[in-house]
């Protein structure tokens, strides 16, 4: 085990609260000021199976971006955990089981290893209190008390948790955890190396990066969201759908995909801002909507969420297997951005960023994200998310004032910068035109006339040069000259940060590149930082190799180092660390 | 109050002389004035056909979209600002065909917009090819040897999936599809007129002696009640199938609340009008607030 | 003959304990005997969902589909190869949302598939928001306060689009739901079934007792005619909306062919068994003829 | 004029019959031995506007691969015709007009040009023996007696063409073209620089590439085509809408594009060859049941036919911009294959192939055509559609007697070049498994393992390879070493083929370098054609230039020089060679 942090893992079914009992307890060490990830692993079914959720959390300044393999201390709400997770334990590492596991089936495997077995009356005392549905909070009670971890942290937790189920609900959890906690510290007391304490912190939030991406959106003054259910897309609309009334907010859930995109660029049309967004099948079916939207030029924001494919592939898997696509797909040709954020402030100004690119070029912006970003809570000090650094800039709009002033307004005007002023439709006297998904003339109206195409085709690619100024260059992490370079977008940022981090910190020397903005691709940016690289290595969660392949194709820069994971699992600074070494 | 001058423009429609998208042109040109609508007042969203150019060949906010995708985006338009009318105008094959789920929920949905589908029976501005309601056995390039399929029951359809206003006009009685728009742009929740529509070039089959023989009012000996569920299912029933075509209103109720007036984000007024942030900005910490 | 046996796989279901999934998988496989189809003749197709999991639990020819796309795969499935029996099993966000335009369509169509949608009202798999079916005002994480729909009427759709064979069951009476299916499988064009199921996780609202208070056999008084469509249409339009839902086999005629019995092809037989040129080699020089 | 060949333009308003009329006349022509091409140029109405149809024939050896853009013989079927032509005749050029058409308003630009004005009653004479429809055919006799051109090959198409609508049709137009051809012979005689004339000539086809395309698909094999009407896809599902029944091919016009894909998957999964198309719109519909099929190895040909974008466009005009769309639509990673056929003989083989292909591997194979190509008739040695050259390879196929030998059949084994052998579904006891989009285990059930999911991946990744071999490396036209290199794809090789004669034939030193088969990228086969190459200029209908982006990223060779149109109109050789003098 590493010094002043442990990594904690609880297993069971579905349906028995791994992950809102994981969630809960990042947040209770969230609060205690340390340093927290966790991310839950899960089965496409609602019941049954073997979900389960690992957190790492540390007594340190410097964050956590990756959870560990190894186990340190192991909830196992049955028995099929401990089978799963025993491989995984550190040295000396503790399982926690309710004393009535039936254990016989694995007893030699337990005799043989080190780990600390603790068998503790835990369903006894969540029935004691309240149900058995608490006997997660008497395992993560025992959990806290083993590590050093004071109850009180998780106190609060629950009262703020279960503060909407009653005052009942909130004191049964706590009377047991209470129990559980005092009789794991007498019985067991300190089990782990180091107590992992509290420390201070500033205030920090522990969330997933769908939530922040949701808030950035509202933050961002979109005001209207249409969307489809589907993983790991749909928490981004059950946050707004909850969040829609009283934040000035319209959300549907349509009938289907193609429905909501068409519902989000009529919203965009009339005025407001708007988003949508899916995983990669629902995108699919929004292509078609979205060249209607390039067409139109109207604002459109997606926000895609990559989950294992091609079809359904695995739903409640990660992957980052849709890069290309977000730069190629839907039919004809025109300018679009793709961004891909890598925590969870990123998401939360990705959102607000997209929303003003949009309306700045009224074009078209891919927010790409993935089932590990919507799924892991990291915990990050409040002031990353500075509200105040969200302004909203919506690009050229006509007044009233200049419409009264003018013959006839022409909402396809032909521009330097190809953007053409908006207005409200029917806004005005004047301001009443046509939009229109075939080619057209500058005011609005169909028109075949080639030299009117060649204008209007060439106004709307204009728009790139723009497009491209928005485009940051990828983020440079660790030493400028190291021996070796790992480079990385979108959920691979975590865990080859901490790979880094661990290299040189053991006297290696490398660093990182990582994209932020994937398209326009910053060709030269790129050249610029990889030029001198002594030793390339791409770090992608799929199999073909999207960003390597970007990089040798558009900025000529050979790539003889890949690591590529497509087991519809995250990776981690081990895995990292291990591959390097092959 | 408006004129019909004021819904011109300068561009003269591309549809064959005869076509009965002149006719509903007029009529919606008409019905507007009537119903005291300024050109500025109303978003006609339509999708792609012959008679989708619609929003083309008139002053209007017009939006028009993809094939079969009208319904949705109007939707779209009328959430993000109930100040607006908005009016869907497509084809059968846009509407039925391509965009038949979307029908199947707008009917259901109930929300504020009119839905007038120009059912000509075919596939007109791609050539002549069998459309959702062409007859069982028309002929055309796709159906070599006559389509196979029962046409759908567009009026059937609405019915039953709880539509509030359900009518059907034709394109050669102006004076009633005129009206029929009014009654639909009063209309509370979602509208829908079936529009039956000559295609002088597709569908031959059905010209203006056709409509002549075949047409009828409900309501042309005044005993008929649009309020009568049961007597609009019967009435929806008649055609296609049988040999009669009913036309008017068919079916009507004002005592179900439009899908907006159930959203709670729009009782402050239209959505477009309403601030970026609604809420005053030291409120927005409650965001983080609760990720702590 | 075959036997439960031999539909039997080696794998668990993952769904919930007491999931209505499990009635329909039980009564699907007894039909399945009891109609005396091997395993081999069966191709079930279905989309994503929980229910839509159930050919990953059984041994038939099994084809997982896209989340609202089965039957139109079910369709292609069936005119390649009409010696199969070809059934369709899916959710009602995909059957009644995602696949709403199919299913209107697949309804006139009357290709000679059975298409059982197992209606939990609600999307479970994605886990618990609200689907087509939901009643206006079931809360859930899509709906904080309430859906704002009218539920879509599945059985009024299907038989205003000429369906020629509706059938409503519930997975908790199996004997009455094998019979249903055994029927279907019997029918000679769409057969369509709606299986109201229980969702014990995410439709806590509609568990046993609500079958037991609310569901009726239409045949129960033995004095009613499936073949009175207008009868029919009344019960359709019972539920959603009223408190009784009716079961049972609400209408079939036997009277209106299949779509591929027209279609010419297929006089030859089922289109895999044809070779791949049916003509002989010399004829296929008429085709360049005709471009000369 | 250049010698021994005529340029002929026909134009009137749509619902006149221009098209029919032009491709009548290009069919006559072919039958007189004459090189010949013929391309409509028309409006999205069904009636009114003004639409025009071009011909090129050439009494010579050499195929004519463009359309000249001045006009030696213009057939105005009405005045709005001679005005918007007026300016592209050549010296001494003829226009052939009714003697009731109203010129006056363009009398002084005729007086002062050097056209033959030809004021014919040719309505007169079509009323006389028919009725004035046949306006059409007495203007194309006309055209026939002043350029030399023998009414007899008329007389044959008109026997032909219109023998479904009964003998009096066919007689009374023959009468038509018979007076008219006598009375302008008479009043006229031969009124261009060198009679067209005919010549012995090997049997030939007068066809569009969509009709070569779907004969193509009869011949191959494909028992299955499900689509939805778009153009310029619909013309192809029309053609085998009239030839399924007796031809043992099931066609279903479906609702919309995504129950066509998925019919078409439903019917290959069946064991039947199956094809879909349709233009960029309804593709990008079909994408996400492109990706089921790719899961499920199912074989899916799928033909794109282009059109100006985005949304709607331009839906009667022609471009070249879905390059990128084709390789890299839908979601999650998959291997597959993109053909690009540039003649009516490559687009029947291309269909043929694409089967092949897609049954060898169990991939997607799409194939790029275009509106041009869709609507251009083309005259070609009937040898060129060798049937036999035609083979069916279906790839891997498990029998009955393996099968019998088998514990357990496993559709998706695990195999060296990633193709697993197929079976018909329950065509024998062991024949019976389960196919899904999720992924799956060996024997098709769904499995989430990580040692599975990465199984898979790589098995269906590991295609490629195989897939790779089939791609053949750009075709090389004239000399080896030239001076300029044009680089082209799709329907720019007819007018760049002209082009490069043309400055061959006038001491210029050019050749060409054409993609057929876009993807997998033939990187090392380009290098090869490009690297010597002293100037090249790429050559698309497109604004981005995606050919000359994926030379430049995938071959790292350089472009300087572009010409790109994107005007939504086809290219000529006189454009060509316009652009490269600039
Ligand atoms: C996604 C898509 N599919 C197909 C088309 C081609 N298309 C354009 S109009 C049309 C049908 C028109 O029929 P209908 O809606 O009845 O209108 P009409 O022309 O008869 O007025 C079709 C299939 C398209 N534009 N987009
Ligand atoms: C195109 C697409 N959109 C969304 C999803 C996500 N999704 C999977 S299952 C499902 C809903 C399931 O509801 P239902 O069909 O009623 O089946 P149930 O789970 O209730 O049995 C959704 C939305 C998907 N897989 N594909
Ligand atoms: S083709 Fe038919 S629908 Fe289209 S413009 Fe002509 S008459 Fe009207
Ligand atoms: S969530 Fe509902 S539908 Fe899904 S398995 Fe559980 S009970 Fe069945
Ligand atoms: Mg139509
Ligand atoms: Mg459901």
């Amino acid at each position: 085990m590493p010094a002043n942090e442990i990594s904690f893992r609880i297993g069971g079914e579905a349906g028995q609260g791994v992950e809102s009992s994981g969630a809960g307890f990042c947040q209770a060490l969230t609060r205690a000021g340390l340093q927290v990830i966790g991310v839950p692993s899960y089965f496409e079914r609602i019941r049954g199976g073997h979900n389960h959720y690992s957190i790492r959390a540390a007594n340190r300044e410097k964050p956590v971006w990756s959870v560990r393999e190894t186990v340190d201390v192991l909830l196992a709400l049955n028995a099929e955990t401990v089978a799963e997770h025993l491989n995984c334990m550190s040295p000396n590492g503790v399982i926690i089981v309710d004393e009535d596991t039936d254990l016989e089936a694995m007893q030699s495997e337990l005799d043989e290893s080190d780990v600390q077995l603790l068998s503790v009356p835990i369903k006894e005392i969540a029935v004691k209190h309240g149900s058995d549905v608490m006997t997660n909070t008497a395992a993560l009670a025992v959990a806290a008390a083993v590590s050093g971890f004071d109850v009180k942290y998780m106190m609060s937790v629950i009262e703020d948790n279960f503060r909407v189920k009653g005052d009942k609900i909130v004191n049964a959890n706590q009377a047991v955890a209470q129990e559980a906690y005092d009789l794991a510290t007498d019985q067991y007391g300190l089990l782990v190396s180091e107590a992992l304490g509290d420390r201070e912190s500033p205030p920090r939030l522990s969330l997933h990066c769908n939530t922040a991406f949701a808030m950035g959106t509202l933050v961002g003054g979109c005001k209207f969201v249409a969307g489809y259910p589907m993983t790991p897309w749909s928490s981004v609309l059950e946050y707004l759908s909850g969040h829609a009334a009283g934040w000035g907010m319209v959300v549907k859930h349509a009938e289907d995909e193609i429905a909501a995109v068409n519902m989000t660029i009529g919203a965009a049309y009339a005025g407001v801002r708007a988003m949508t967004g899916s995983s990669g099948g629902g995108f699919d079916l929004m292509t078609e909507g979205i060249s209607l939207a390039a067409m139109t030029e109207t604002p459109l924001v997606v926000l895609l969420a990559q989950r294992p494919g091609p079809a359904t592939g695995l739903s409640t898997r990660t992957a980052q297997g849709d890069l290309m696509l977000a730069i190629y797909a839907a039919h004809g040709e025109f300018p679009r951005i793709v961004l891909a954020p890598h925590t969870p402030e990123e998401h939360f100004f990705a959102a607000a960023r997209a929303l003003n690119i949009a309306e700045k070029y009224q074009c078209l912006v891919i927010v790409l994200t993935d089932h590990y970003f919507a799924n892991t809570v990291t915990c990050r000090d409040r002031s990353l998310f500075d509200l105040d650094a969200i302004t909203v800039e919506r690009g050229k709009w006509i007044t009233a004032q200049e419409l009264d002033d003018m013959d006839e307004y022409d909402r396809f005007a032909v521009t330097d910068d190809g953007v053409s002023p908006r207005v409200i439709p029917g806004s005005h006297p004047k301001a009443v035109f046509l939009t229109t998904s075939n080619e057209h003339r500058e005011d609005g109206h169909i028109s075949e006339d080639p030299y009117v195409v060649v204008d209007q085709i060439s106004k709307r690619n204009r728009k790139l040069e723009g497009m491209r100024s928005e485009i940051r260059p990828p983020l440079r992490e660790g030493p400028e000259n190291a021996d070796l370079t790992m480079v990385t977008w979108g959920s691979t940022y975590g865990p080859a940060l901490e790979a880094m981090e661990i290299l040189n910190e053991n006297g290696g020397s490398a660093n990182m590149v990582h994209f932020v903005d994937m398209w326009p691709f910053p060709t030269r940016a790129v050249q610029e930082a990889l030029s001198d690289a002594k030793r390339i290595v791409v770090i992608e969660g799929n199999i073909t190799g999207p960003l390597a392949h970007l990089i040798e194709t558009h900025a000529d820069i050979p790539i003889q180092e890949r690591i590529n994971k497509y087991d519809g699992r995250h990776f981690t600074y081990e895995y990292i660390l291990a591959q390097l070494e092959d | 109050m408006a004129t019909l001058q004021e819904y011109a423009v300068d561009i003269r429609p591309t549809w064959c002389s005869g076509c009965g998208d002149f006719g509903i042109w007029n009529a919606l040109k008409r019905a507007f004035v009537a119903a005291e609508y300024d050109p500025q007042d109303i978003v006609m969203v339509s999708g792609i056909g012959c008679g989708s150019k619609m929003n083309d060949y008139m002053r209007v906010n017009g939006l028009h979209t993809l094939h079969g995708r009208p319904v949705p985006v109007a939707q779209g338009v009328r959430l993000a600002n109930t100040a607006r009318k908005v009016i869907c105008v497509h084809g059968d094959g846009d509407g039925y065909g391509e965009g038949g789920n979307h029908f199947l929920h707008a009917a259901r949905r109930n929300m504020g917009i009119v839905d007038l589908v120009e059912n000509n029976h075919v596939y007109a501005l791609t050539r002549g090819q069998y459309s959702p309601t062409s007859y069982k056995g028309f002929k055309t390039s796709t159906s070599p040897f006559g389509v196979l399929e029962k046409p759908v029951n567009p009026l059937g359809l609405a019915l039953s999936q709880g539509a509030t206003f359900v009518a059907r006009g034709h394109s050669l009685d102006l004076e009633q599809l005129q009206h029929l728009i009014v009654e639909a742009l009063d209309h509370r929740g979602y509208a829908f007129i079936d529009v039956m529509q000559v295609c002088v070039t597709y569908n031959r089959e059905m010209l203006y002696d056709w409509y002549r023989e075949h047409t009828y009012k409900v309501d042309e000996n005044g005993d008929y009640d649009p309020s009568d569920w049961d007597a609009a299912m019967k009435k929806a029933m008649e055609f296609p199938g049988g040999d009669r075509v009913p036309t008017g209103i068919i079916y009507r109720t004002e005592d179900v609340p439009a899908y907006e007036e159930g959203e709670p984000t729009l009782e402050a007024g239209p959505l477009v009008d309403q601030p970026l942030r609604t809420r005053p900005w030291e409120d927005y910490q409650i965001l983080l607030d609760e990720q702590m």
